[in-house]
């Protein structure tokens, strides 16, 4: 039980709700179509092309979110290009920082 | 004897060995010479703590046979003389990395010797 | 018993250094006994933790001053001044030490049978210990030169690990860039003791923090701790070595580093709430850590989605979980000055991110073990050439599910809890934050999916057809922290009342911890 | 492997480089000196063998397994130094006001006498041990590394 | 570009460190030092040694000793370690 300033959240009671869905979910999916062949209907449709080997069928880790590459690609190719393997550039990024955090320190002033 | 410093000239001497060794290790790509910044830097901190401790005047702080006379401070002498070791310590294990990275892919320079990026 | 307790904050740093010294004696006598000398030690050392962990949470903070004539005496001999070194143990260190204890103890069993084929064991094992008591020497010190050494203890013996398979040459490359790395950082560090001890004479964290005066050196002092310490947890824009570091190191050692970061972000904590404190009550550095949170989380999903090496995509989840960390303790630190909104969401905002450090220090060391239960298997790293994995390595399947789900916060488990507070107390500073910290989480969940179809789900690849499930030590070692997950998971309350918000209180209260080191001393 | 005259120099002058580390490294508590100074001392002096004969000779007479025994010894014997005094507190001066290493010196200058300073003599022998097998087993296997020597696990 | 960038911020942190060197710290030669003089006060019948240094090395920062005695340790046993094994290496190769 964890009381946050507007809300609360109780991991059990989440549990017995999810079970209780999962129950009502079965119970919908019982009453479903009885005449399913499951060899057949399983089965990839290549639009009667040739069944490819096991590999082929296989979608590779690089394919996966290869739109969402694309459609950021004007964040994501200055962000790569800054991720140059250097050890200097590492040491460039850190001297910066020092600078940075340094003058807003002094500009903010403290106590 | 050294009374009277213009301008803390150890301090200075020590902020700018520190500048200098940033200098080595933005712009030198050659491992070998970044190395030597790193060793320029400890030795520019080394100087800084050291510089901490002296008192106008003092002799060593050890009471054998000691002259009259006030002591300069011991612990930042042993900080100094930790620190050093320490840095012994991370010379050595940063030259076998380049003897190694030699060995991997034939060249010292931290530009064309690199392989992991983006 | 009872003097084992007053001795427990040294035996757990001195222990394993000793086991270190004798397992070059000890290996003569073959593999098996250095293992078994190994894994008694580390089990001892986790029985300590927690008897002094229990004590603590009953009587308050543990200090011990070495070589002094009694070693809960913080200043003998009636001096005002605390001239040796003291270990101050409070909550939140003795909450860091539970996790270092128990992350340390699984991936010595894990490394068991992962590092079994390796040569140089010997050796390995010694770096091991000796990095496990450098992080204990960090976390439990109140001295800011012994953190600077014990930093450098726990930085060399991980740059040589990183490098242990230097039959690689990208596994000697990451090793040079973290040795790098750390080097610069310590010694900046180091000079920003020598700048507080040039004006305070000083060098014990609860004294300075009773003479603190802000001035100009303290400024420069104060961002060359920041920077120095933020470097080690790979906060943005200072990652860029960390993936390069962390993906070619042994899937165990990288484990432990990632708690070693949380420890340097410990030593950032440190520095801010109990060595500087109230005294810097200006929003400024509360706001410089929020928006270094935001873009921590921001940039290292986004550089995460696209990874095909599955330990460097790993590392990438790491950084952008470290973001949400910092975002919290920003929040709280931003509102550190008033009193009235660190009481309604600030506490809440600092318990949110260290809760999320324990949660992190559960599934994303179960992460890097699953993926090197995968790299033990396939002899590869690249997501591309995995796939049907899990038709033969269940068990591994049913664990990376559970890190997966409580990494990317999907109720019930425990992920959802801390980020939880965090979203609430959060929206209650600054709503633009939460919804920024939301959206990463839903790009998490949508990589750590690539991952999952991408190495585990599909037909079964020729070239894997007879792999097998990985043995039964990594397979301990992984159960342990997915057990530690659930418990979390299902008892949030419990785990958030006993141990995150003493250790928040502990941060929060400066005065405490100065009382500590000066006693009765006004 | 360097000209016969270098190598009968370098066999007379290690003797006497020997000999003065060890001073540094006994009278660490009286004069400037210590544990890590002397042992850097001798570590000097292998390096000078070192450079006078090839690796391969020296190897025959230190070997990296004798040498890693050496350290871990040396920093067994100082982590149980400070283990000694954990009755008091750990790293307790134990030995001062007994019969070894324990008199105390009368304060304000003094010419110094050899059988004070507590443990720290001993500390400082241990450190002088570990320094001396450390450095000469970097130095030996870097050494043996450049010239494609095997190094024994 | 980087080269510019580098040489501003270089520019910036040696101006902060010069400046607090020059006006914010001690004068040099005159440091506040309350703990150097008690140490260098009881040194003598605390430790019983003349050595004040070694003192403060071995007695009052012990704790510190034996860390950079590990990390020499630490540094030893990783160039043994990373140096290990390349005849192996390379008759396999």
């Amino acid at each position: 039980m964890i009381e946050s300033p507007s809300g609360f959240w109780e991991p059990v009671v989440w549990i017995i709700a999810a079970i209780v869905a999962l129950l009502i979910a079965y119970f919908i999916q019982r009453r479903g179509e009885k005449t399913y062949k499951k060899g057949v209907q399983s089965e990839t449709f290549l639009m009667g092309n040739p069944k490819l080997s096991e590999g082929e069928t296989h979608v590779r880790a690089h394919n996966i979110y290869w739109g969402f590459f694309e459609g950021l690609k004007k964040y994501y190719v200055p962000t790569i290009n800054a991720h140059t393997g250097i050890i200097n550039d590492h040491l460039v990024w850190l001297t910066a920082g020092i600078a940075i955090v340094i003058i807003i320190l002094f500009i903010a002033g403290g106590i | 004897m050294m009374e009277h410093v213009p301008l803390n000239f150890p301090f200075l001497a020590a902020a700018l060995l520190v500048g200098i060794s940033f200098y080595i290790l933005i712009f030198k790509r050659n491992l070998i010479k970044l190395i030597m910044g790193i060793g320029m830097l400890a030795s520019g901190v080394n100087l800084f703590l050291v510089a901490l401790g002296y008192r106008a005047g003092g002799n060593a702080p050890i009471y054998t046979d000691v002259p009259e006379g006030p002591m300069v401070l011991p612990v930042p002498q042993a900080l100094t003389l930790t620190s050093i070791v320490i840095n012994v310590a991370v010379l050595a294990l940063m030259l076998t990395m380049v003897i190694l990275i030699y060995r991997h892919t034939g060249n010292i320079d931290s530009k064309k010797s690199r392989i992991l990026k983006g | 018993m009872d003097k084992l307790l007053t001795y427990s904050p040294i035996l757990i740093i001195a222990i394993p250094l000793a086991v270190a010294f004798l397992i070059p004696l000890i290996s003569r006598a073959g593999g098996k006994a250095r293992n078994a000398l190994v894994i008694a030690s580390l089990a001892f050392v986790e029985f300590l933790v927690i008897i002094l962990a229990r004590d603590i949470y009953l009587n308050g903070i543990h200090i011990y001053t070495l070589g002094a004539i009694a070693p809960d005496l913080a200043l003998p001999g009636g001096v005002m001044v605390p001239i040796r070194i003291i270990l101050e143990v409070d909550a939140m260190s003795i909450f860091m030490g539970i996790i270092w204890a128990t992350v340390s103890l699984t991936a010595a069993i894990y490394s068991l049978s992962h590092m079994a084929r390796e040569t140089g064991q010997t050796r390995f094992y010694t770096l091991s210990l000796l990095m496990v008591a450098g992080c204990f020497g960090m976390i439990f010190t109140g001295d800011l030169f012994n953190l600077f050494v014990f930093l450098e203890i726990t930085s060399i013996s991980g740059a040589a690990l990183i490098a242990f398979r230097t039959r690689f040459a990208d596994a000697v490359e990451g090793g040079f860039k973290y040795i790098v790395i750390s080097a610069v950082a310590g010694l900046m560090f180091l000079f920003g003791v020598g700048l507080l001890y040039a004006q305070y004479n000083s060098l014990n964290i609860g004294f300075l923090a009773s003479v603190m005066q802000y001035s100009m050196l303290d400024k420069i002092a104060l961002t060359l701790f920041l920077m120095s310490l933020t470097i080690k947890t790979g906060m943005v824009p200072l990652h860029m070595w960390y993936p390069d570091s962390y993906s070619v190191a042994p899937a165990n050692i990288t484990a432990m580093l990632v708690i070693t970061s949380h420890a340097c972000m410990y030593a950032v904590f440190r520095v801010c709430f109990s060595l500087y404190g109230i005294t810097l009550g200006v929003a400024a550095l509360g706001w410089i850590v929020v928006i270094i949170g935001l873009l921590t989380m921001f940039v290292g999903v986004t550089m995460a989605v696209f990874q095909t090496d599955v330990m460097r995509f790993m590392s990438y989840h790491a950084i952008s979980q470290m973001g949400y960390m910092w975002l919290g303790v920003g929040v709280g630190l931003a509102v550190l000055g008033n009193p009235e909104a660190l009481a309604t969401y600030g506490r809440d905002a600092i318990g949110g991110g260290i809760f999320h450090i324990l949660n992190h220090a559960m599934y994303k060391p179960l992460l890097f073990l699953t993926a090197g239960a995968l790299y033990h298997r396939t002899a590869t790293r690249d997501l591309n050439k995995m796939g049907g994995l899990g038709h033969n390595m269940k068990f591994t399947l049913i664990l990376y599910i559970i890190g997966t789900l409580s990494i990317a916060g999907i109720p019930p488990l425990n992920g959802f809890a801390s980020k939880f507070l965090i979203y609430e107390s959060v929206y209650q500073f600054n709503p633009v934050l939460a919804v920024v910290a939301m959206l990463v989480s839903i790009i998490t969940l949508a990589s750590f999916t690539k991952a999952f179809q991408s190495a585990f789900t599909g037909p079964q690849l020729p070239e894997y057809k007879d792999v097998k499930e990985v043995p039964k030590p990594m397979l301990i070692g992984m159960g342990i922290l997915a057990a530690g997950i659930i418990f979390t998971s299902i008892f949030p309350g419990l785990v958030l009342e006993h141990i995150v918000y003493p250790a928040t209180d502990a941060l929060i209260n400066q005065a405490a911890y100065v009382n500590g080191i000066m006693g009765g001393i006004p | 492997m360097l000209s016969k005259i270098v190598r009968t120099a370098a066999n007379q002058l290690i003797l006497f480089i020997l000999i003065f580390g060890l001073y540094v490294i006994a009278h660490g508590h009286l004069t400037p000196g210590g544990g890590f100074q002397g042992g850097a001392v001798i570590v000097s002096g292998v390096v000078m063998l070192l450079v006078a004969f090839s690796s391969k000779e020296l190897k025959k007479s230190l070997r990296e397994r004798t040498l890693s025994v050496m350290e871990s010894s040396g920093a067994l014997i100082f982590i149980g130094l400070a283990f000694a005094g954990i009755g008091i507190a750990f790293f307790y001066n134990f030995l001062v006001g007994t019969p070894i290493f324990g008199r105390i010196p009368v304060t304000g200058p003094n010419p110094g006498d050899i059988w004070t300073g507590g443990v720290i003599p001993l500390m400082n022998f241990a450190v002088g041990l570990k320094v001396v097998a450390g450095l000469s087993a970097v130095v030996l296997a870097m050494a043996l590394f450049s010239s494609g020597e095997e190094i024994e696990e | 570009m980087r080269q510019v960038i580098g040489l501003i911020v270089l520019l910036v942190v040696i101006a902060f460190l010069v400046s607090g060197m020059l006006q914010f710290i001690h004068p040099f030669g005159y440091p506040p030092s309350d703990i150097d003089d008690y140490i260098i006060e009881k040194a003598q019948e605390e430790t019983a040694s003349n050595n004040v240094v070694a003192s403060v090395v071995f007695d009052y920062r012990g704790f510190d000793t034996l860390g950079e005695a590990t990390i020499l340790f630490t540094a030893v046993t990783g160039v043994l370690l990373l140096l290990r094994t390349v005849k192996r290496k390379e008759k396999n190769s």
